[in-house]
């Protein structure tokens, strides 16, 4: 963590884009740089210390979200993962059906791969969510027809932090007889996560969410699943996922998770604390409204809309008092559409350009809450006093 | 994405003209809510010279640094020649902005020209028609 | 490096396979991880130490193929490259055609999705090699048909060392209106590659083989290229390559190709003379053959056949020597076939199997060499001593 | 691929057994070089007892261990008792064969099999049939 020219200490509350990297993960990351820097694949001695290390992050991995271990595979993060599960099992299986359900809400990782496999000749449904950003349940039961061979919908939004009702829609994928696959990677760490217990067919999960090393990922495929492979070449991974395995990131990946999980339920509640806390405070600022479900949203997720004026001018106002944020608005975007999940859940462009998004870490306190609390009002009145819409 | 420079950062933190003008001789005003930017652009002219300029803005850091230079380019100018101002010298006296920026630059041209027009009208001037948009390079 | 228990000191001799990250490497990735660990794509200040310098390693990643600079795409490794070279380009093009021309001897990085690409539809031309490992430049252009697409032929063999004819095999290509790949991940480091003069039109190379981080590569792709993305998502890499960029991976290849290439005709030649004093000590061994071309080969590519033995067993007992080398044998490979690249020399199976590649790397030394050299001739002659073909 | 216990890399660097034999009473050749093994084992017997065993093989570490360890096994045997040697055995002997290797203790039971009906075979004995596989878990 930095400070910025004038020493105030960086109070970074962007998570949900992306975290530091543990100082201790990267300690456990180095000697496989240099010192057991073997190809996993050789049958030498050295290579021994890198296979060995894979395996036990295989477990680590596995652990935390409930899973057997031989189903977990290491990927190059999210992306991968969502682009691995999604057109593999659309591949594998277009003998059997060519229809997918997602929903509208969903990450780029996840819509980008729908489109291009509708290219293809796939057919997908774009399910619509409610204010709160909630997907109905019986809506995705209406949805399968007979071609369906893919349910795939996010545990948690990234953008509003509404966390989906992801056992039950696995519970109707499975009656059904179709794979379920969940985006997670914005839940790992946040809230528990149990592939048995939620019916989960395929995971994603991205290392860089929870103080793990960028570039790193896994996906768990369920033992049965028919999925093509995605990264075709070597025999690594069983054969399931070719290219030299990222050793020092794989370590990394498995300490952090082993860390990121293993007190989840206090971390949880401090940062739901810390999340309510400034909530609360914001919404004290008129024309302002919360975005994604009240309660079901992640302990660490706070995105608000505030009338008149627009994200990317708050972003570099709270940059100049050293604080690290996110919006919605159009103006971050290369589209320079407004943010899907807002649009998703209802709200007017003009409104959706206007969102806060403050995603909470670890290392935030209730210092840092406040601190934000203290300079976001002012922000806001500067921003819509040079606004027409404002004074309209 | 952290890509804005030095000036135009100094006049997003501080941009000069920024408000309400009473009585005004000109306003302009453009952009669209929906895409996340509205700019209008109030004029005092006096014997066809801009005595003064404000301006009111929606929107990102760059539409509002390039509203604030766009009045501090055209103030003491004659009509004529703030007409001239090209979307191309209000990013260049920003020291550059980004390519998927220079629409904001572009509103700021726009706006001036709207309110020099409204200006005109008011006066039952004929009004003036836009040159050729200088092609990006 | 290390030094194994009865302290000889390690001789690592499979630099095709990894090599160890240069711990000045090293050190210019670790400050990404903990404290410039912004996500690129944010408008804040932390995240612009981030962005800048991912370009700072795009242009050095451009300056040692002679790119331009926009027109270089950070992957997760080779395998990501040819994967996306080979899939983006078939698909994209399809209309045009679905006709893929390669060699019998490409890394399964390159010959899995051709296999993958002919259940898809495509059509895939695998030329065959001359002894030397050679494709003939005829035979390319006579494989063209109005259906070709693309040409895929790698710059140099990974276990045998053949250069390829690259520059001829581009200029027919471009001839003929049709895309070429090539997959440069064991050229770069050892010989030049020029893109421009060299009439290629995507290349793909990978960290881990020249002193850089595992999980990082890059795609050439010359500006005009007609291709789908791969890894579809987020808008990172100019809406090319989605995911969060590996900031620390990225910085770690990019300081490893310009330390790699800036002095690579010293290197080279220092190489080159190693190499032939090993190939010269070892061919001294009777019932031994050099395989891959004399001349036309990487500066730092040996590999031998042994009659009557096998490859894994040499490398056990090389292994217990502190000597880490490869082998194309049956018995380290999962498919439990011999290489396919020394079949496709023509070498016949059981000969196949006693194959050892010792792969030469920057701190290898005379000495290295001449205690390998004192070490193989027992080595074989104690596996030969228990072989029944040896004796029948 | 680093994979093999320390009993498997003593009987590699070290095998028992090993060499040629004149006058074997019995000798069997299991293997194929094209796919990388060959594993001929030769057995002095008397008494109906194994009195001695040796090996020649071509083949990977897994497959040099086994042959050496299935001749230690079937030394002072039985002819019986050494038929019912099964690969099974030999790898627990050797403390575990990776799954992709157990096929080299497979063979080291095959030529315990093929020598042991050699010899049966010169003594005009009938030759005894191989039992049911072992199902792999
Ligand atoms: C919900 C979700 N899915 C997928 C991704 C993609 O992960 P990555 O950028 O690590 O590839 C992200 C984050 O960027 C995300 O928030
Ligand atoms: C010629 C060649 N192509 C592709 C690859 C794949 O690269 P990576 O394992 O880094 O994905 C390798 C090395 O494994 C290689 O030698």
């Amino acid at each position: 963590m930095q400070n910025n020219e004038e020493g105030q200490k960086l109070v970074y509350m962007d998570h949900a884009a992306t975290t530091y990297t543990d100082p201790e993960v990267v300690n456990a990351m180095v000697p496989y740089f240099t010192e057991y820097f073997g190809n996993p694949s050789s049958p030498y001695t050295i290579a021994k210390e890198s296979e060995d290390a894979i395996e036990k992050a295989r477990e680590k991995v596995a652990n935390a979200i409930n899973a057997k271990t031989d189903s977990v595979f290491f990927t190059s993060g999210g992306t991968e993962s969502d682009n691995w599960a999604i057109k593999g099992v659309a591949f594998a299986n277009k003998n059997k059906g060519n229809h997918i359900i997602t929903t509208a809400i969903e990450h780029h990782a996840v819509l980008h791969p729908c489109e291009w496999l509708e290219k293809q000749g796939f057919d997908v449904t774009y399910l619509p969510v409610d204010k709160y950003g909630h997907v109905n349940v019986d809506d995705v039961r209406d949805a399968i027809t007979d071609q369906t061979i893919l349910i795939t919908v996010m545990f948690a939004n990234n953008e509003i932090g509404t966390i989906e009702p992801i056992k039950e829609i696995g519970k109707i994928a499975r009656e059904n007889g179709v794979y379920f696959h969940t985006d997670a990677v914005q839940a790992i760490g946040q809230v528990p996560v149990d592939v048995e217990d939620m019916n989960i067919d395929l995971l994603s999960l991205s290392g860089h969410k929870f103080y793990g090393p960028k570039g790193t990922g896994a996906l768990y495929i369920k033992k049965g699943v028919k999925i093509d492979n995605f990264m075709h070449g070597g025999a690594q991974e069983k054969q399931r996922r070719a290219g030299t395995e990222n050793v020092p990131g794989i370590v990394g990946l498995g300490e952090a998770i082993e860390r990121v999980t293993s007190d989840i339920e206090n971390h949880a509640k401090r940062m739901q604390a810390l999340r309510d806390r400034l909530i609360n405070g914001l919404l004290e600022i008129p024309k302002t409204h919360l975005c994604g479900h009240p309660t079901e949203r992640l302990p660490n997720n706070v995105n608000i809309v505030f009338e008149y004026i627009e994200g990317e001018s708050i972003l570099l106002m709270l940059d100049s008092y050293s604080i690290a944020a996110s919006t919605g608005s159009a103006c971050t975007s290369a589209s320079l559409e407004p943010s899907h999940v807002l649009v998703g859940c209802g709200l007017p462009h003009e409104i959706a350009h206007g969102s806060l998004r403050l995603s909470l870490g670890k290392e935030n306190t209730e210092e840092d809450v406040d601190y934000v609390l203290s300079v976001v009002p002012n922000i806001i009145e500067r921003l819509r006093s040079m606004s027409p819409m404002a004074t309209k | 994405m952290a890509m804005y420079s030095k000036k135009v950062m100094d006049h997003f933190m501080n941009p000069r003209n920024v408000g309400e003008m009473e009585n005004p001789d000109g306003v302009g005003e453009v952009g669209n809510p929906k895409c996340g930017d509205i700019m209008r652009m109030y004029l005092k002219i006096e014997d066809n010279i801009i005595q003064d300029a404000k301006f009111m803005t929606f929107g990102c850091g760059a539409a509002i640094a390039s509203s604030s230079m766009a009045t501090e380019l055209i103030k003491g100018k004659t009509l004529e020649d703030a007409w001239d101002v090209s979307n191309k010298a209000v990013a260049d006296a920003l020291e550059g902005l980004p390519s998927i920026k220079m629409h904001c630059s572009v509103l700021a041209e726009e706006a001036i020209h709207k309110a020099i027009n409204d200006y005109r009208q008011k006066q039952n001037l004929s009004l003036w028609g836009e040159k050729e948009e200088e092609k990006p390079e």
